[in-house]
């Protein structure tokens, strides 16, 4: 593995795990042979990140009084084609945690995959205790961090949420592993139309009721189905409450073209 | 030289099914000196007895901390422990870097006997000369998990190992409350206890009561992280514990618990092995 | 003249620029395929057979790379069939689409592969399953791919009914295919259809005609 | 992708090439002042991207143990990452030691961690305040690749060039005689850290929301929080 | 077995004269020593039931757990040298997720049984290494494939079972066992048989105390493994509560 010519393994630390070196990360070990060796990137970095494909479009998280609502609509794009127009795009991971997922869905379902084994390994242990959403939002941050730090990022933006000790949580991660906490959070093309209208409605400091949060979230996905080019009307939401998970949906968006009749000319 | 053509190896199972080696090394930890560890509803407490190599030496270390949540401590070969406590402190730190979380109690020792396991198959290896009291606290309240060198575990009320930790384990036995579940006592009451308990097994010729009583007390749980108390803090209780009765003295009709066997000793095994493993302990 | 540098023969990998599709009907599942390959702007080979088998009831569409996906497809057959022997019975649609899947995520910087996974199984019955580039993995009941499936999204989405009779299901497919062969200059030459259902697959060729059948003109 | 592009008919029409860039600016400043026995650090709460602001409530300020807090702003992946990294490690060295790491340790600790990743650094501006083994306040600035340096006031971060001047002016008293330089209380050390961050949050988009406040001194850490403007 | 002191029986990876492997033998002999394990299949739900011996008071009820969870829908119980038990439930546990990392499902029961004997197996070929002292019961139930059962031996063999036990009074469940009619029984059947059998076998003059543990798999769990469920466990119990009182009672006549 040694290469006189690879300056990151100039060792200046010795003894312990050098720097950042910590195990558990799906993907860490890149020239480990079980994992298929995955295209690995040389010093530089790869000189070819692949691109998203397969893709899904904006998240929205709200926390509300006694929870927490993520919601996406079901399209994963390819390319510019409405290709795959049934699928989830928000998930409960379990009775405490949901997430929803925008970017290359690919990479999203590999990861879930991994999700989806820690489940099965909470359950082994059989001591009731499950993975917390601030858990899980830590861990992401800490693969997508190491996938970006090999220049071979997972292209995700993810909504991660639910209740923590009794109280709501909500974290969005992206393909960077820049993570933050707030009560409103979104990906994408929500960023900018979804946030401000969520925004208006908790500025001075009013917490949403359950009814209040999804009727916004039923607003952000009209406006975003008209104003976003990777969006359709059908969407789906991840609730989260004390009671425990659920995903209701898909529904379909209010829509309103009386507008277009009005409009003649240019 | 050897007791039996069967004591050679960990390798080698004996006609009536049993591990000489795997055994030998459980009386390691009786050559160590006595360990208490006991918990209430929200904390769980260390108590170890604590005695010097030699005159000149400083006393030995008998409490390890792992985490802020999570501490051990040890009866037996203090060299091993300590790569066992090296092994937990990175596993505790691993898990907190991958999910900014205290790593599960129960779920962290599960995985230590795992590693442990290890040691009494291969040829190549000898079983961990030592026994551990883990002390911890997490979302399911505070703990105390005796570990062997067997790498059996077990989720305990209230747990001593070492030398002489027989007259311990019957003065926990006799105060655990009625219900049978763990103490229900205040936090303060529960250290009592277990310097109560610690001082049974003081060795005969060493005063009970002597001011010189070198012992370590450790606690965790309800926000309240891992913590060896101080020489001032150990006084304290340990003036504390002496204004109440002395311990009962060691019954001989007790019922051999037997914390630290192996359940699947049969019941009439021959009296332990003389140790032939030579330990830190002088 | 360089005759090859022209026309990308020799630098240009060989490529199934392709039409495929897979629909499920009440009792399997219909795949079928164009037959062109090319490379570059020349046609390698014009009656290629781009179903192929992975166990008896499972077989796959490849478009793509034609070298990626005739060795995904190899490696996903040898391990199905030694995982066929482990088990004593016979592999899941799922299960072998799973497999693609793996293989198509894990390697792809690497690879160019679009595959169809459709066969029909004692669990679930008749089962499509898509993985386009990228690597995802989505089920569905009808799919097509390859870059003339971009001719036929309407088509298909018009003419598709779920749970077709089969003969209905077949005319359908060779109909849709014979559109992209159409439009789409790398799509051409004949339609493949196979017809996947318990008692295995049954296998037809369409030409390129009105009737589907072969005709002499000129004599 | 290069593949696909030898294979013209396979691209996906409408799916873009992106560059990746590890790297993203997430804005944010710090200011810290020390005096004789105490120091005061601050750092804004807005983290953004260009002309998105990501939250208006991300504190920029980790406490490391009782006596030393560090400010970090840049690229805020990187900044989680060197944050928990310093984290893990101070448990380390405490565990080796059996006692918590010094301010002056933890500054050469920080350095080299940076420095070790020269060749790929972690994109940060670091602001390292604390009290010393005397007692007194000290302040340890960095640049993205481990420079280290011990100073008694130091401005980082987005706005960090607007506000180096300030206090150049107001704490550092270069505008006065060198001889009689007057020790600055800690009130107003605070104030001048506070005015800063309003002045920064006029003239620098990526500073503003509100400031967080901590103040170090021998009985503990203090925090406040002032509001800032929020356009 | 006039085995002992010939020197053939020391080693895993040596036959004696007569053509056996005493090592594999001896790891038996820790089988039998230790609580009795019984696993049963019922018609829509598969039941696994423990003996577990009680060393010290001071033990929690939780302590020393003999039965596992190795995927949603699969158990395992252990009867033997329960740090080699558990040792084993990790492997079968890796083997699951290999598998559902392959094919994005569970492993189905009969394949987990032969990965886990084959590593077994594994160790009793070789003088580096030792035999395990544990036999194994595997569980699983699932909507398609119903109840299975199976059980390693330590020396790597493995058979499907309608019912099976293992342990101190391993014949003793049998007998009780081959009275019942597995093909018929409902959950609540299983899971009072269960009791009835684990409190009838539990020898009172060799070990004072004891604590019953069960698991249970069936549509009722929703497919998952759970253990000591909340009404059957409680239903297992008092069954075997009082199955043991009419013995007591038959006893005394």
């Amino acid at each position: 593995m040694y290469s006189h010519n690879n300056i990151f393994q100039t060792e200046l630390w010795k003894g312990g795990p050098s720097p950042g070196q910590f195990y558990n990360f799906p993907g860490t070990n890149y020239n480990n042979s079980n994992t298929g060796g995955f295209t690995a990137p040389d010093i530089f970095g790869s000189k070819r990140s692949s691109s998203p494909i397969t893709t899904g479009t904006s998240v929205i998280g709200v926390k509300f009084d006694g929870g927490v609502m993520i919601a996406a609509d079901n399209l994963v794009s390819y390319g510019s084609l409405a290709r795959y127009q049934d699928v989830q795009r928000v998930f409960k991971i379990n009775e405490k945690t949901i997430i929803g997922a925008g970017g290359d869905f690919a990479d999203f379902q590999s990861l879930k995959r991994s999700i989806d084994q820690k489940m099965v390994e909470d359950m082994c242990y059989q001591d009731d205790i499950d993975m917390k959403p601030k858990s899980l939002y830590n861990w992401l941050t800490r693969i997508l961090y190491n996938r970006r730090s090999r220049i071979n990022p997972l292209w995700l933006e993810m909504v991660v949420g639910g209740m923590q000790d009794g109280e709501p949580f909500l974290g969005h991660v992206d393909l960077r592993g820049r993570a933050y906490e707030d009560d409103v959070v979104a990906t994408g093309f929500g960023k900018h139309f979804a946030l401000p209208l969520v925004r208006e409605q908790i500025s001075n400091g009013e917490v949403l009721t359950l009814n209040q949060a999804s009727q916004v979230l039923r607003k952000c996905m009209e406006v975003l189905y008209y104003r976003d080019c990777r969006a359709i009307s059908k969407y789906s939401v991840a609730v989260s409450t004390a009671q425990g998970t659920i995903v209701q949906g898909p529904f379909e968006v209010n829509q309103n073209w009386a507008l277009a009749t009005m409009i003649k000319g240019y | 030289m050897f007791r039996n053509q069967y004591d050679s190896d960990v390798t080698v199972w004996s006609p009536q099914g049993r591990l000489h080696q795997v055994e030998y090394a459980m009386e390691a930890v009786k050559l160590g000196s006595a360990t208490v560890g006991l918990k209430n509803a929200d904390y769980a407490v260390l108590v170890a007895l604590r005695r010097a190599a030699s005159e000149l030496s400083s006393s030995q270390r008998k409490v390890i901390p792992i985490d802020d949540h999570l501490g051990i401590s040890i009866a037996g070969i203090t060299a091993d422990a300590r790569v066992l406590s090296n092994y937990l402190r990175t596993e505790c730190l691993n898990y907190k870097y991958a999910y900014g979380a205290r790593y599960p109690v129960s779920r962290l020792i599960s995985n230590l006997g795992n590693k442990m396991q290890v040691t009494t198959q291969r040829y190549d290896r000898r079983p961990y000369g030592v026994g551990l009291l883990v002390a911890g606290y997490d979302e399911r309240g505070p703990h105390i998990f005796q570990v062997d060198p067997s790498a059996n575990f077990f989720n305990c009320k209230a747990m001593s190992i070492g030398s002489r930790s027989q007259s311990a384990r019957t003065y926990l036995e006799r105060n655990i409350s009625s219900k049978g579940r763990d103490f229900v006592c205040t936090k303060d009451e529960l250290i009592c206890h277990g310097i109560q308990a610690i001082r049974g097994s003081l060795p005969n010729d060493e005063d009970s009561e002597s001011p010189l009583l070198n012992i370590s007390i450790a606690i965790v749980g309800k926000d309240q992280p891992f913590k060896i108390l101080n020489d001032v803090e150990s006084k304290k209780y340990l003036d504390m514990a002496k204004k109440l009765p002395a311990p009962p003295a060691p019954d001989d009709d007790a019922p051999s618990t037997g914390g630290g066997d192996d359940d699947d000793k049969p019941g009439d095994a021959p009296p332990d092995p003389q140790v032939l493993v030579s330990t830190m302990e002088r | 003249m360089d005759f090859s540098q022209d026309y990308g023969i020799h630098d240009n990998a060989v490529s199934t620029g392709t039409t495929i599709m897979a629909v499920e009907f009440n009792g399997g599942v219909v795949i079928g395929a164009d037959s062109r390959t090319s490379t570059g702007l020349f046609v390698a080979n014009r009656v290629t057979d781009k179903l192929t088998r992975i166990t008896d009831k499972i077989y796959c569409c490849r478009s793509g790379s034609a070298a990626d996906t005739q060795a995904i497809a190899d490696i996903v057959a040898y391990s199905l069939n030694y995982h066929e022997n482990q088990t004593g019975e016979e592999p899941l649609v799922a299960e072998a689409a799973s497999e693609f899947r793996n293989y198509c995520y894990n390697y792809r910087d690497s690879l160019l592969a679009g595959i169809i996974v459709a066969g029909w199984d004692k669990r679930n019955g008749g089962q499509v399953y898509s993985i386009p580039l990228g690597g995802m993995l989505k089920r569905e009941s009808v799919t097509i791919g390859g870059s003339g499936s971009s001719y036929i999204y309407g088509y298909v989405r018009e003419a598709y009914r779920p749970q077709m009779e089969k003969e209905d299901c077949v005319a359908f497919v060779v109909k849709a295919v014979k559109h992209a062969i159409y439009h789409d200059g790398s799509s051409g030459g004949v339609v493949r259809i196979g017809i996947i259902t318990e008692d295995g697959i049954e296998r037809r060729v369409f030409f390129n005609t009105e009737s589907g059948n072969p005709v002499e003109i000129g004599n | 992708m290069h593949k696909i592009q030898s294979f013209p008919e396979y691209q996906v029409p409408g799916a873009q090439h992106q560059d990746f860039s590890p790297y993203e600016s997430n804005g944010g400043s710090i200011v810290a002042i020390a005096g004789e026995d105490y120091v005061v650090i601050a750092a804004d709460t807005r983290l953004s991207s260009g002309y998105t602001i990501h939250t208006r409530k991300q504190n920029k300020l980790f406490q490391l143990s009782e006596k030393t807090v560090l400010g970090s702003t840049g690229c805020w992946c990187d900044t989680l990452a060197l944050t928990s990294l310093v984290n893990a490690r101070m448990q380390m060295y405490e565990h080796l030691h059996l006692k918590t790491m010094s301010t002056e340790a933890v500054a050469q600790m920080l350095s080299i961690l940076m420095y070790n990743r020269r060749f790929f650094p972690y994109y940060v501006s670091n602001v390292l305040a604390g009290l010393d083994s005397e007692g007194k306040g000290v302040v340890y600035s960095y640049d993205p690749i481990g420079h280290c340096e011990r100073t008694t006031y130091r401005a980082g971060g987005s706005a960090g060039t607007l506000l180096q001047p300030v206090l150049d002016n107001q704490i550092g008293g270069k505008d006065k005689d060198v001889k009689n330089k007057p020790k600055v209380p800690l009130e107003k050390a605070k104030e001048v850290a506070k005015d800063a961050f309003i002045s920064a949050a006029e003239r620098d988009i990526y500073t503003g929301d509100s400031v967080i406040l901590k103040v170090i001194t021998k009985d503990g850490i203090t925090e406040e929080e002032v509001q800032l403007r929020k356009d | 077995m006039s085995s002992i002191g010939t020197g053939y029986d020391l080693s895993a990876s040596q036959f004696s004269p007569d053509g056996r492997v005493y090592q594999i033998e001896y790891a038996g002999k820790a089988v039998e020593m230790s609580g009795t394990v019984i696993g049963m299949r019922g018609k829509d739900g598969i039941v696994l039931a423990v003996e577990k011996i009680v060393t010290s008071q001071l033990y929690e009820d939780d302590a020393a757990t003999r039965i596992f969870t190795v995927d949603k829908n699969i158990g395992i119980a252990i009867a033997g040298l329960l740090a080699d038990g558990r040792y084993i439930v990790d492997i079968a546990r890796q083997e699951a997720a290999n598998f559902r990392q392959q094919f994005e499902r569970t492993i189905p029961l009969k394949q987990l049984t032969e990965r886990v004997s084959a590593y077994v197996h594994a160790y009793t070929l070789y003088s580096a290494v030792r035999p395990f002292g544990v036999s194994v019961i595997l569980a699983s139930w699932d909507e398609e494939q119903g109840p299975q059962l199976y059980k390693i031996e330590p020396s790597g063999t493995s058979f499907g079972y309608f019912a099976c036990a293992s342990g101190k009074a391993e014949q003793q469940a049998k007998t009780e066992m081959e009275k019942l009619k597995f093909a018929e029984m409902s959950v609540e059947d299983l899971v009072q048989n269960a009791g009835k059998i684990i409190y009838q076998v539990h020898d009172e003059l060799r070990n004072k105390d004891f604590h019953f543990e069960m698991s249970l798999i069936s549509k009722e769990t929703k497919g998952l493994h759970r253990l000591n469920p909340q009404p059957w466990y409680d239903q297992a119990v008092q069954a075997g509560l009082a199955a043991k009182n009419e013995d007591d009672s038959d006893n005394e006549i």
